[in-house]
């Protein structure tokens, strides 16, 4: 199984085990849906976020695979203190990443541990697994209801 | 499973590894290992006897059908009829005008759903379908009953995946205009009691559509015996082309429903201001039609047929016995449909290892499964479980391969619980 | 032509010797004699590049589309979705999501007449089509009308076969929802003035949908140019194989339009109570695709787009002038449709002998050609004849052919005239 | 043009320019409309049949292909005198004859100068064609108003 270690590396296979920030979020100030059709993928994202832009708290809840439960789990951890800027820097870099158009280890980015997830590149039906959490996310921002990955 | 010798693993019935020749893609590798192909419900591997039929037919013989008077007409026009001719026998219709041709199971479905229900129902009537239908036996009803103003009514199923039929029987009433349920259920290989089914709703005045997508490869039928009124199926199901299936209609009722897809070949005459219509099949064969496909589906019957419908059952139901005894022995390894009657069909869910990260690991062993809602997301919701994986097994298949999906689980089970 | 010597038959625009060479079934003889195919607006014959890719991909790369994670499936998917940006291309969409396969063109305008007008016809609305439309861009907007409660108008045509513009222009009202004409006339040849047909109808708010079938492999063309918000085509009459076909669609309309066809693929969500819908293309391409013949329509885009549209046409064009000057001396032979704007087709009439007797004749001589109405009985009730024998050319054809049918069909007149 | 011979011989042809009986009866007891939707083919078949059943006279009118227009005079010509039970079987061995299924040279038959259609058993798209104007006959017998062959 060497090549799929490359997917599922000891980092996401705990994560997904013990995800953290796994929780409805009563006093969210955002929140969004988000639905992988093809995979059934259904996420709840939460976020709070401060009058400063800052993000306080981050936590998510619902089901699906390893990859998108790992990376709602490791996206949690990475954005709280981040400002809503700096997260929509990190999606875009992330996306590109899993998208394989960015390469975290030839050019300066921002993604730090989140470079785990840069093997998806090499599995096209698992990108949006890597995604969900993050383009909804960023529906939580927009304050859109629901995010859906065709 | 694991002390079985390999003697055991021989059937009697097939000279399996004969029939492997036949098709050429098992040969191949997958990511460095031997492809194990078991997503035969989604779609089957093709015989050099279609190959090199659809070849041969493309580069020597090919031309249109039923409006030229010429010799490459003509000729593909008797090729298509033969085919026609094929697809009724193998179904058991003696007038083979009851055949239609489509582009496969969904557009069976869709014709059926539009054209009948234009023709036979109206505000407040009833359609019945299951709870363990394929997307394609259950979205056109549902939009079915929007336009019309009918009621879907849905055949509860029991937790090892069977339709309750005493409930089915509650469902049916003088409202009811047609019943439409698969054979063999893609999701769970429940094989349902279609003969019942019909009888119980031709008892009360009500119509039957078998949607036999998942049962043309692989059982013996006989529409006739069944006595149901619609039969659909789908080439690539059962080793033919892509891109043709078909429809068995009883020929009363395709005289009397109205055309779905309109056009040239479906007419007897049109003006400008009147057009009337052939007689069926025609009359639902509008366009030119998928001619290269329905000659290599005519190969395909003529494979099929010449191994056996009969071994290719009585096989894969030793397959069926085997994987499921093998898939047992995974920890954890839950097997979702467990019908008295099931065709070689096994879903499964496992706590720890959510079914789509399964066909990557998998894949990654050179074992192609299935893994998702195989559009049947109701049934997905009726067991609670977002999605299952899925191995489907064909007459091709070994049982080592079944051993090799059971050991790769096993493993896969380790990784994720550590 | 008979005194024409043969280096005036040798094209400076393409290698037609070499290229017919692609075309294995250009060397097969018919009742003896070398074939001469001349039916390719019935259909077209394919190249080995088409034939082999279709081959190769069913016995080494076939798998379902769409919906698995695993190899095969992935490559499928993506050799699928490879063929939607080829079309795209050769349409001139940068947006392949515009792009929805079907079974034909058949199916194409079926799938718009009927969403379409679910959406934006209602009672009293208009409908306008032409007098020289083949069947499948006719019975579907006669339904349509006959459902919802809308008229159909038809623009006249000249005696040279041409759209009668000024009586175009008036037949345009508040009222028109969606104007449907063919950009090359199956029947006649004529190309229409899709262009300023659209710019018309599009300055009173009406849409526009171009059946592209006789168009797409023989023009080059540009939807987003051309500014129509439908454009239809069959593959089989494009060098690839039978069974797949496809639209191009605005996006916002297919954005607004409910689905056509339903099941599996095209959905969000299903529930028993309730089904959204996936996004276009999706949308409209309910269950398993013919996935084949997807891959081999991209081979066949490859193949005349390495030959040249261009130089497709202008070849064409050449072949049109010759066939049409040496038929012109065959006594009594009327050509059926002679508009400044013609493509590589020729329908002709003799008052001695009828076209279903030309094309006996003919195909005794090897020549395959269509004797019949062409799908399009409105156009030869409205010059008059019953049907007409037909030969249309493709870049393969060479002028020798069209000197051997100009010499059968004089043969055949002797013969029936006595 | 030899393999053709054996269809467009030189009766068929000569019949196909002159048709016989081939105008509109006024005064007929049966008639009927035949047409054949994928050729065009389109015809009107008109019978006089007296009380004892015997048919007086025939014609047709219309437009179509040779072989369907010979065959229509040359079965005019045929029927006048015969009684409707003779016609029926003169169609009927007619009728096997074109599709192949019986021949006139090797067993007994009604057929005389009709065994000249026995060469369209060898053009399949044709047989329509000839057996166009019989099936009409049999509609006008049978006082159907129109036959369609498909
Ligand atoms: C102008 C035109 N429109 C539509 C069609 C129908 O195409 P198909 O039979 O491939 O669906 C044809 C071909 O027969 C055609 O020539
Ligand atoms: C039970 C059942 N019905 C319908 C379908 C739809 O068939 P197709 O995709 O060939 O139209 C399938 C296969 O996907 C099936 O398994």
């Amino acid at each position: 199984m060497a090549y799929s270690d490359e997917l599922y590396q000891q980092v996401i296979i705990e994560h997904n085990k013990k995800p953290r920030n796994f929780f409805d979020m009563e006093d969210s100030t955002h929140n969004c849906h988000g639905y992988n059709p093809l995979c059934g993928d259904d996420y709840e994202i939460y976020l709070k976020i401060g009058d400063d832009g800052i993000i306080q708290a981050v936590s998510f809840n619902g089901s699906g695979c390893a990859i998108s439960k790992a990376s709602a789990s490791l996206m949690t951890t990475f954005l709280i203190g981040k400002s809503v800027e700096e997260s929509r820097t990190v999606f875009e870099q992330f996306h590109k990443m899993v998208l394989g158009e960015f390469d975290p280890d030839k050019s300066e980015n921002v993604l730090g541990k989140l470079k785990l997830f840069k093997g998806v590149q090499n599995f096209p039906s698992r990108i949006k697994c890597a995604s969900l959490c993050w383009h909804t996310m960023v529906g939580a921002v927009d304050k859109n209801e629901t995010v859906s990955t065709e | 499973m694991a002390d079985t010798n390999v003697t055991d693993k021989v059937s009697p019935i097939l000279d399996v590894d004969k029939i492997r020749q036949d098709f050429p893609v098992l040969s191949k590798t997958i990511h460095g290992k031997p492809l194990i192909y078991l997503d035969n419900g989604a779609t089957t591997q093709k015989p050099w006897a279609v190959i090199n039929r659809v070849k041969e037919f493309d580069s020597d013989e090919y031309g249109t059908v039923r409006r030229g008077a010429y010799k490459l007409c003509e000729d593909s026009t008797k090729y298509y009829e033969e085919t026609r001719q094929k697809v009724a026998d193998l179904l058991g219709t003696p007038n083979k005008n009851e055949i239609v041709f489509t582009s496969g199971t969904t557009q069976s479905i869709n014709l059926v759903a539009h054209s009948f229900s234009r023709r036979f129902i109206n505000e407040g009537d009833e359609i019945i379908i299951s709870n363990i239908e394929h997307h394609a036996n259950t979205v056109p009803w549902q939009i079915v009953c929007q336009e019309r103003g009918a009621k879907l009514k849905v055949i509860p199923v029991s937790d090892s995946g069977e339709l309750i039929m005493e409930e089915y029987e509650k469902l049916l009433s003088d409202k009811t205009r047609i019943v439409a349920v698969n054979h063999v259920s893609n999701a769970l290989g429940t094989v349902n009691p279609v003969r019942e089914i019909t009888e119980k709703a031709h008892a009360i005045g009500a119509k039957v559509l078998i949607d036999g997508a998942q049962s043309t490869p692989h059982l013996k039928l006989n529409v006739k015996e069944l006595d149901c009124d619609f039969y659909t199926f789908s080439g690539h199901k059962m080793y033919g082309p892509s891109g043709i299936g078909g429809l068995y209609g009883r020929m009363e009722l395709l005289e009397e429903m109205p055309p779905y897809v309109t056009g040239g070949d479906m007419i007897m005459q049109v003006t400008l201001e009147k057009t009337t219509y052939a007689k069926p099949p025609a009359k639902f064969e509008a366009g030119t039609p998928p001619i290269s496909q329905v000659v290599g589906l005519g190969a395909a019957i003529d494979y099929i047929t010449n191994i056996g419908l009969d071994k290719i059952f009585d096989y894969e139901l030793e397959l069926l016995e085997y994987g499921t005894e093998v898939l047992k022995q995974v920890p954890g390894l839950r097997i979702i449909g467990n019908a008295k009657d099931k065709a070689s069909i096994i879903s499964f869910y496992h706590d720890s290892v959510h079914p789509h990260d399964i066909v990557t690991l998998m894949d990654q062993e050179g074992i192609e499964l299935r893994g998702g809602h195989h559009c049947a997301q109701p049934t997905m919701i009726r067991f609670g479980v977002p999605a299952t994986a899925r191995a489907s097994m064909s007459f091709y298949n070994k049982k080592e391969e079944l051993d090799a999906l059971a050991e790769a689980m096993k493993k896969a089970v380790k990784m994720f619980e550590g």
